[in-house]
């Protein structure tokens, strides 16, 4: 167990030191557009993907989903080159920051808040269908429970009984709207469980006690074939995007950041984490700067999709 | 040579593309039917065009589900996007407003945003157009609506060897296809090859050749479109009769190369007026053509309004033969 | 309150007769495209529209909506005429049986399965914001408890605390789809529950209890200005449409036939409902046989259409 | 006369028609912003655009909304069915496809469905258009498809003035208008008139007079137009630019008259490449005006695909100022 928490610990600085860098590159005006970091999910999104074969299994993500695309084992570098829109980019920079395709690694993200859940059933069917005993998992944000997209693919996968884990990633926030005010009823671990899914909301501050949780919900999904919904509380650590106002940001006090119970966790059992907070802010420097050194996509490409999908030359 | 209706066609098409792919599976509202309650018995859809599957190939590859359009359509492009084959059906292509973002968004654009990772083996499946009194949200004919969102492959086809052929092709494409089945033309019997061969997507079909004028239709039209022609053969005008089949790719060398020979264009459609297959056909031959032109095009489409109800405006607000024959008419003497 | 269910049975009868007599025509081929008969809704129906007030109050229906626009005061005549496609209907023909428009009555109905929904949000948006006391109330099937539109709104409502109704019909079926099959979770009414919507399954069997709690619904929307949700289990006496297979219908032994129930009850209190019965037959015979006189539209309101939403000409 | 940016006229025409009228209200995400954040601070939107409307009107007609676009739009036709005059806001009109249902078949078919007995004086305020990296599902140009869907009428302002006039125009209109504002746009200053009088739908407007070509565009290209036509002058090459302003309805008129006069035509449009705006333009030129052609009708888009992601590709995938001047050029040699 101390193993797959040192390599989960690992997983999620690596994220976070990619996704600080990418602020960097942002301030430094190499982001082309606006980025959504998902600083305060870096464990979830290991924990999860970590658990996950990507020969069987599949992720969608929301807009928020570098972590995801890094832990499902996607290079960072091909992930930072799209982020800056270069030629190296998963996509050669077609799709950006919050549409990123990595297949091989059964991980894909969505610029359609909800839009990826009904995506991700579709993989949890082709698994059922083929008998690979891979699941599905989807991540959402508390603000994206309210699209119908996501209220409809509870009810369609507890209808099918497909291998589905809906993964809510609750940091209280829909862009500036507190998700106090945007979602009525007791909670949405209690509505999705009208759905008809069994439905957990992880304990907010028992690190490894969540880890736990996860991981025995990946195994129920897979090993019942059935959907199964997941509340996770986490921390906004920024704003909305990289760079904003920030005054909607989460409370920090009421959800700490994981990634801090987790070293103090594993310091408290004497495992040295500093040499792996070392080498995780090298490796992703060093990525930082040889995406930066990725070309600019040609525009010849674009000529390759006319003909590709032109409709009438 | 066997004589099938559109339904009978498509239905024999989905049992042998199922048949012969394990990874082939169809999602939609009540296409088996009758689910969970008790009753043996299949329905096969709104229209029949899936009965009998279920029986052969099983519930778990023929799948009811809930009338949400967003959740399953988005479940068969994410099935198509991990290793299946899903033929999805929407009952009406009215319907797609609900699930309009899994199709504009979602299926158009992976392909595209994957940088051609993914590919999708998808079709969507819907029926079109008006003439049985349905009303304004079950009679629209959305080809060229949807033909305008890049990344999507739009067919419509006007007879039984034509909806089958054009879904097997639709089904190995690697673009996610809408095949828009005219519902007034579900039992519409013709001889065709019982072997059902695919009809490339694409390709546009001359089916009556002439030289007065080029008139290019699909779907329903097409019928209207070839009974005007013949009655206008017999006045001595020899009309060009093109179905086009696909709106999206548009064969537009097929259009531009018979307007070089007559000169004069007439489109007819049962789609928007404004925006439609009617203005995207115009726009392409006046771009394409325009030094072989001898008169203005021409659309004959219904009004720019919503589909009325009674069946006297009804067939009033759709083109018509008497419509047509005048419209080629009028195209004669600009 | 004998009274008040004695109106309500009259208008129930009435819808049933305007039903049949819709059947019949139907049967003989006038009728032009397929028609959705309300057949056992109605007491639901007249106990509903007869509480409100067509001055502030809003009701949207559902495809099947015939004994909405009979029970909130629309001519049978015009929306038989509607139904045949007549000059005389509600909308001199252009909408149909599935678009019934009254808004004199406050009444609406839609094609789109579900769609109508968010619209009643948006009369109860009005009716709060010019603060007429009233109140909106939308019909939906259990089928379309599915749709992400409807489920979107019982969140919305509840968020803005809309004075909204929100009636569950469920007849069991979704065109011939069990609801069993398609709706996941312990049953709808919890489902609404879960979106913070004080919600209330009706008792299928005591038809005065039914009336009563309806009222009091009403009345709690009203003068609490906030949502509520009901369900009411209510039989499907014929298919999903007039003339269809038939072979879905629900079961009748489960949900009895809610008029049967009433005129026992009424019977049981020796109040005469025999000359009701022959009263809203003859009532809608008449009203048949004079929308069936009723010319067809002339084509030239296309013409005014084509120049009022022209996009070119 | 006063400088005002886009988002400030837009701004500043909302609080004239919230105070003018009561039964004025405001909808979307954000748009009063920090909704149950315990923030007395507004965001006003994701662009601004309705910042300080909370503030002075309250929230009870400035709302906040969930992530549920199919609820509030929805809710806003009913709204607008039954007594107020909504304005409602969706962040990107790329998320019109969650609540298409409720565009296509709801707020453009009322209207018609109820024989007039329902009037719609309904806005739905979207933003549009590319350059500057949003990725392909927040940065499409809808204005064309949106026009094809009769019962529907679409604007798109290319400055202060037009977007402030229009969106005027839109509320009191009987039938519900979407106003497409360009991203790019909202920090473009002009002068303009502080009463911001209102602007006709229906109503296109010759910006530059010429005689060579008549160059038909809208939105953000309106000022690539006019830059090519300053180039070109120097060339003594005169372009006349009509910004159309309106997609639905077109002002087929003043297009037409145009190509009258200069018997040459280019459509610069960044929406789709098939079946958008600029096809409807050439369709109505080429029925309406083919005796005045001297050359084959022209347009300029980007190719028909999503929109690229990264700057180098977008700014390719953009029509841009020197496009537009060689597509004069071309035409001229045609
Ligand atoms: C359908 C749709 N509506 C609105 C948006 C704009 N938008 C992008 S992210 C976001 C907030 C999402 O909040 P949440 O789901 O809680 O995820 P978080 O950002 O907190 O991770 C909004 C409103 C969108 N992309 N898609
Ligand atoms: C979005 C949409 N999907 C599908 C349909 C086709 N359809 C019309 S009614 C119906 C069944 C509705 O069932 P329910 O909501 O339970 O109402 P009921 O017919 O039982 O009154 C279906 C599938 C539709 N009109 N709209
Ligand atoms: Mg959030
Ligand atoms: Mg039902």
């Amino acid at each position: 167990m101390h193993g797959k928490l040192l390599a989960i610990y690992n997983d999620a600085l690596r994220i976070r030191a990619f996704e600080k860098a990418i602020g960097v590159m942002a301030d430094a005006g190499h982001v082309p557009g606006l980025v959504h970091l998902c600083l305060g999910a870096e464990v979830l999104q290991a924990t999860v993907c970590n658990a996950l074969d990507s020969k069987t299994d599949h992720v969608n993500g929301s807009h928020r989903s570098h972590g995801i695309a890094l832990a499902s084992g996607a290079s960072p570098f091909k992930v930072a080159a799209e982020i800056l829109g270069r030629e190296d980019g998963l996509s050669s920079g077609l799709g950006g920051t919050q549409h990123l395709f990595a297949p091989e690694q059964g991980m894909a993200s969505n610029g359609i808040v909800g839009a990826q859940v009904p995506l991700a059933a579709g993989a949890a069917l082709t698994a059922k269908t083929l008998g690979t005993h891979g699941i599905a998992v989807c991540f959402f944000g508390d603000a994206a429970a309210n699209q119908g997209a996501v209220l409809e693919t509870m009810n369609l996968a507890a209808v099918l009984s497909l291998p589905l884990l809906f993964i809510l990633e609750n940091n209280g926030y829909g862009l500036s709207t507190s998700s106090s005010y945007a979602s009525a009823g007791v909670n949405l671990t209690e509505r999705a469980k009208a759905f008809g899914l069994e439905s957990i909301s992880l304990p907010s501050n028992t690190i490894t006690d969540q880890i736990e949780q996860i991981h025995i919900a990946i195994n129920t999904v897979r090993t019942e074939s059935r959907p199964l919904f997941l509340e996770a509380p986490i921390p906004r650590l920024t704003g909305h995007y990289h760079g904003d106002a920030g005054n909607f940001a989460g409370d920090t006090d009421t959800v700490p950041d994981p990634l801090l119970l987790l070293r103090e966790f594993l310091d408290a059992q004497n495992i040295d984490t500093a040499s792996v907070k070392e080498q995780s802010s090298t490796e992703m420097d060093e990525v930082a700067g040889r995406a930066l050194r990725s070309q600019a996509p040609s525009p010849q490409i674009l000529d390759t999709w006319r003909s590709i999908l032109g409709a009438t030359e | 040579m066997t004589t099938l209706s559109v339904k009978q066609a498509l239905n024999q098409a989905l049992h042998q593309l199922m048949a012969a792919d394990d990874t082939v599976i169809v999602v939609g509202e009540d296409i088996v039917g009758g689910a969970g309650s008790g009753s043996a018995e299949e329905l096969g859809g709104a229209f029949g065009v899936t009965s009998g599957l279920a029986a052969r190939f099983g519930t778990a590859r023929v799948i009811d589900t809930p009338i949400s359009e967003t959740a399953f359509v988005g479940m068969g492009i994410g099935a198509a996007a991990t290793g299946l084959k899903p033929i999805i059906e929407v009952m009406f292509c009215d319907f797609m407003g609900v699930c309009f973002d899994q199709i504009m968004n979602q299926a158009a654009k992976m392909r595209f945003l994957s940088a051609d990772q993914i590919q999708l083996p998808l079709v969507i499946r819907t029926s079109m157009g008006a003439g049985d009194s349905s009303g304004a949200m079950h009679s629209q004919s959305l080809h060229g609506l949807l033909a305008s969102i890049a990344g999507l492959r739009v067919v419509c086809p006007s007879n039984a060897a034509d909806a089958a052929g054009l879904l097997k092709s639709a089904l190995s494409d690697p673009n996610p296809v809408v095949l828009l089945e005219h519902k007034g033309l579900y039992d519409l019997e013709t001889d065709i090859d019982p072997a059902l061969p695919a009809v490339p997507i694409g390709q546009g079909k001359i089916l009556i050749e002439g030289a007065a004028v080029t008139l290019v239709t699909v779907s329903a039209m097409v019928h209207h479109a070839v009974k005007a022609a013949k009655q206008l053969e017999k006045d001595g005008i020899t009309v060009e009769v093109i179905d086009a089949r696909s709106i999206s790719p548009l064969d537009s060398d097929l259009i531009t190369k018979s307007v070089a020979k007559t000169g004069r264009l007439l489109v007819v459609d049962e789609g928007a007026a404004f925006g439609g297959f009617a203005d995207m056909v115009i726009a392409e031959v006046a771009q394409k053509a325009f030094p072989h032109l001898k008169a203005a095009p021409r659309k004959i489409t219904p009004p720019h309004t919503p589909v009325p109800y009674a069946p006297s405006l009804e067939q009033n607000w759709l083109p018509s033969t008497p419509d047509i024959i005048q419209g080629v008419k009028d195209l004669l003497n600009a």
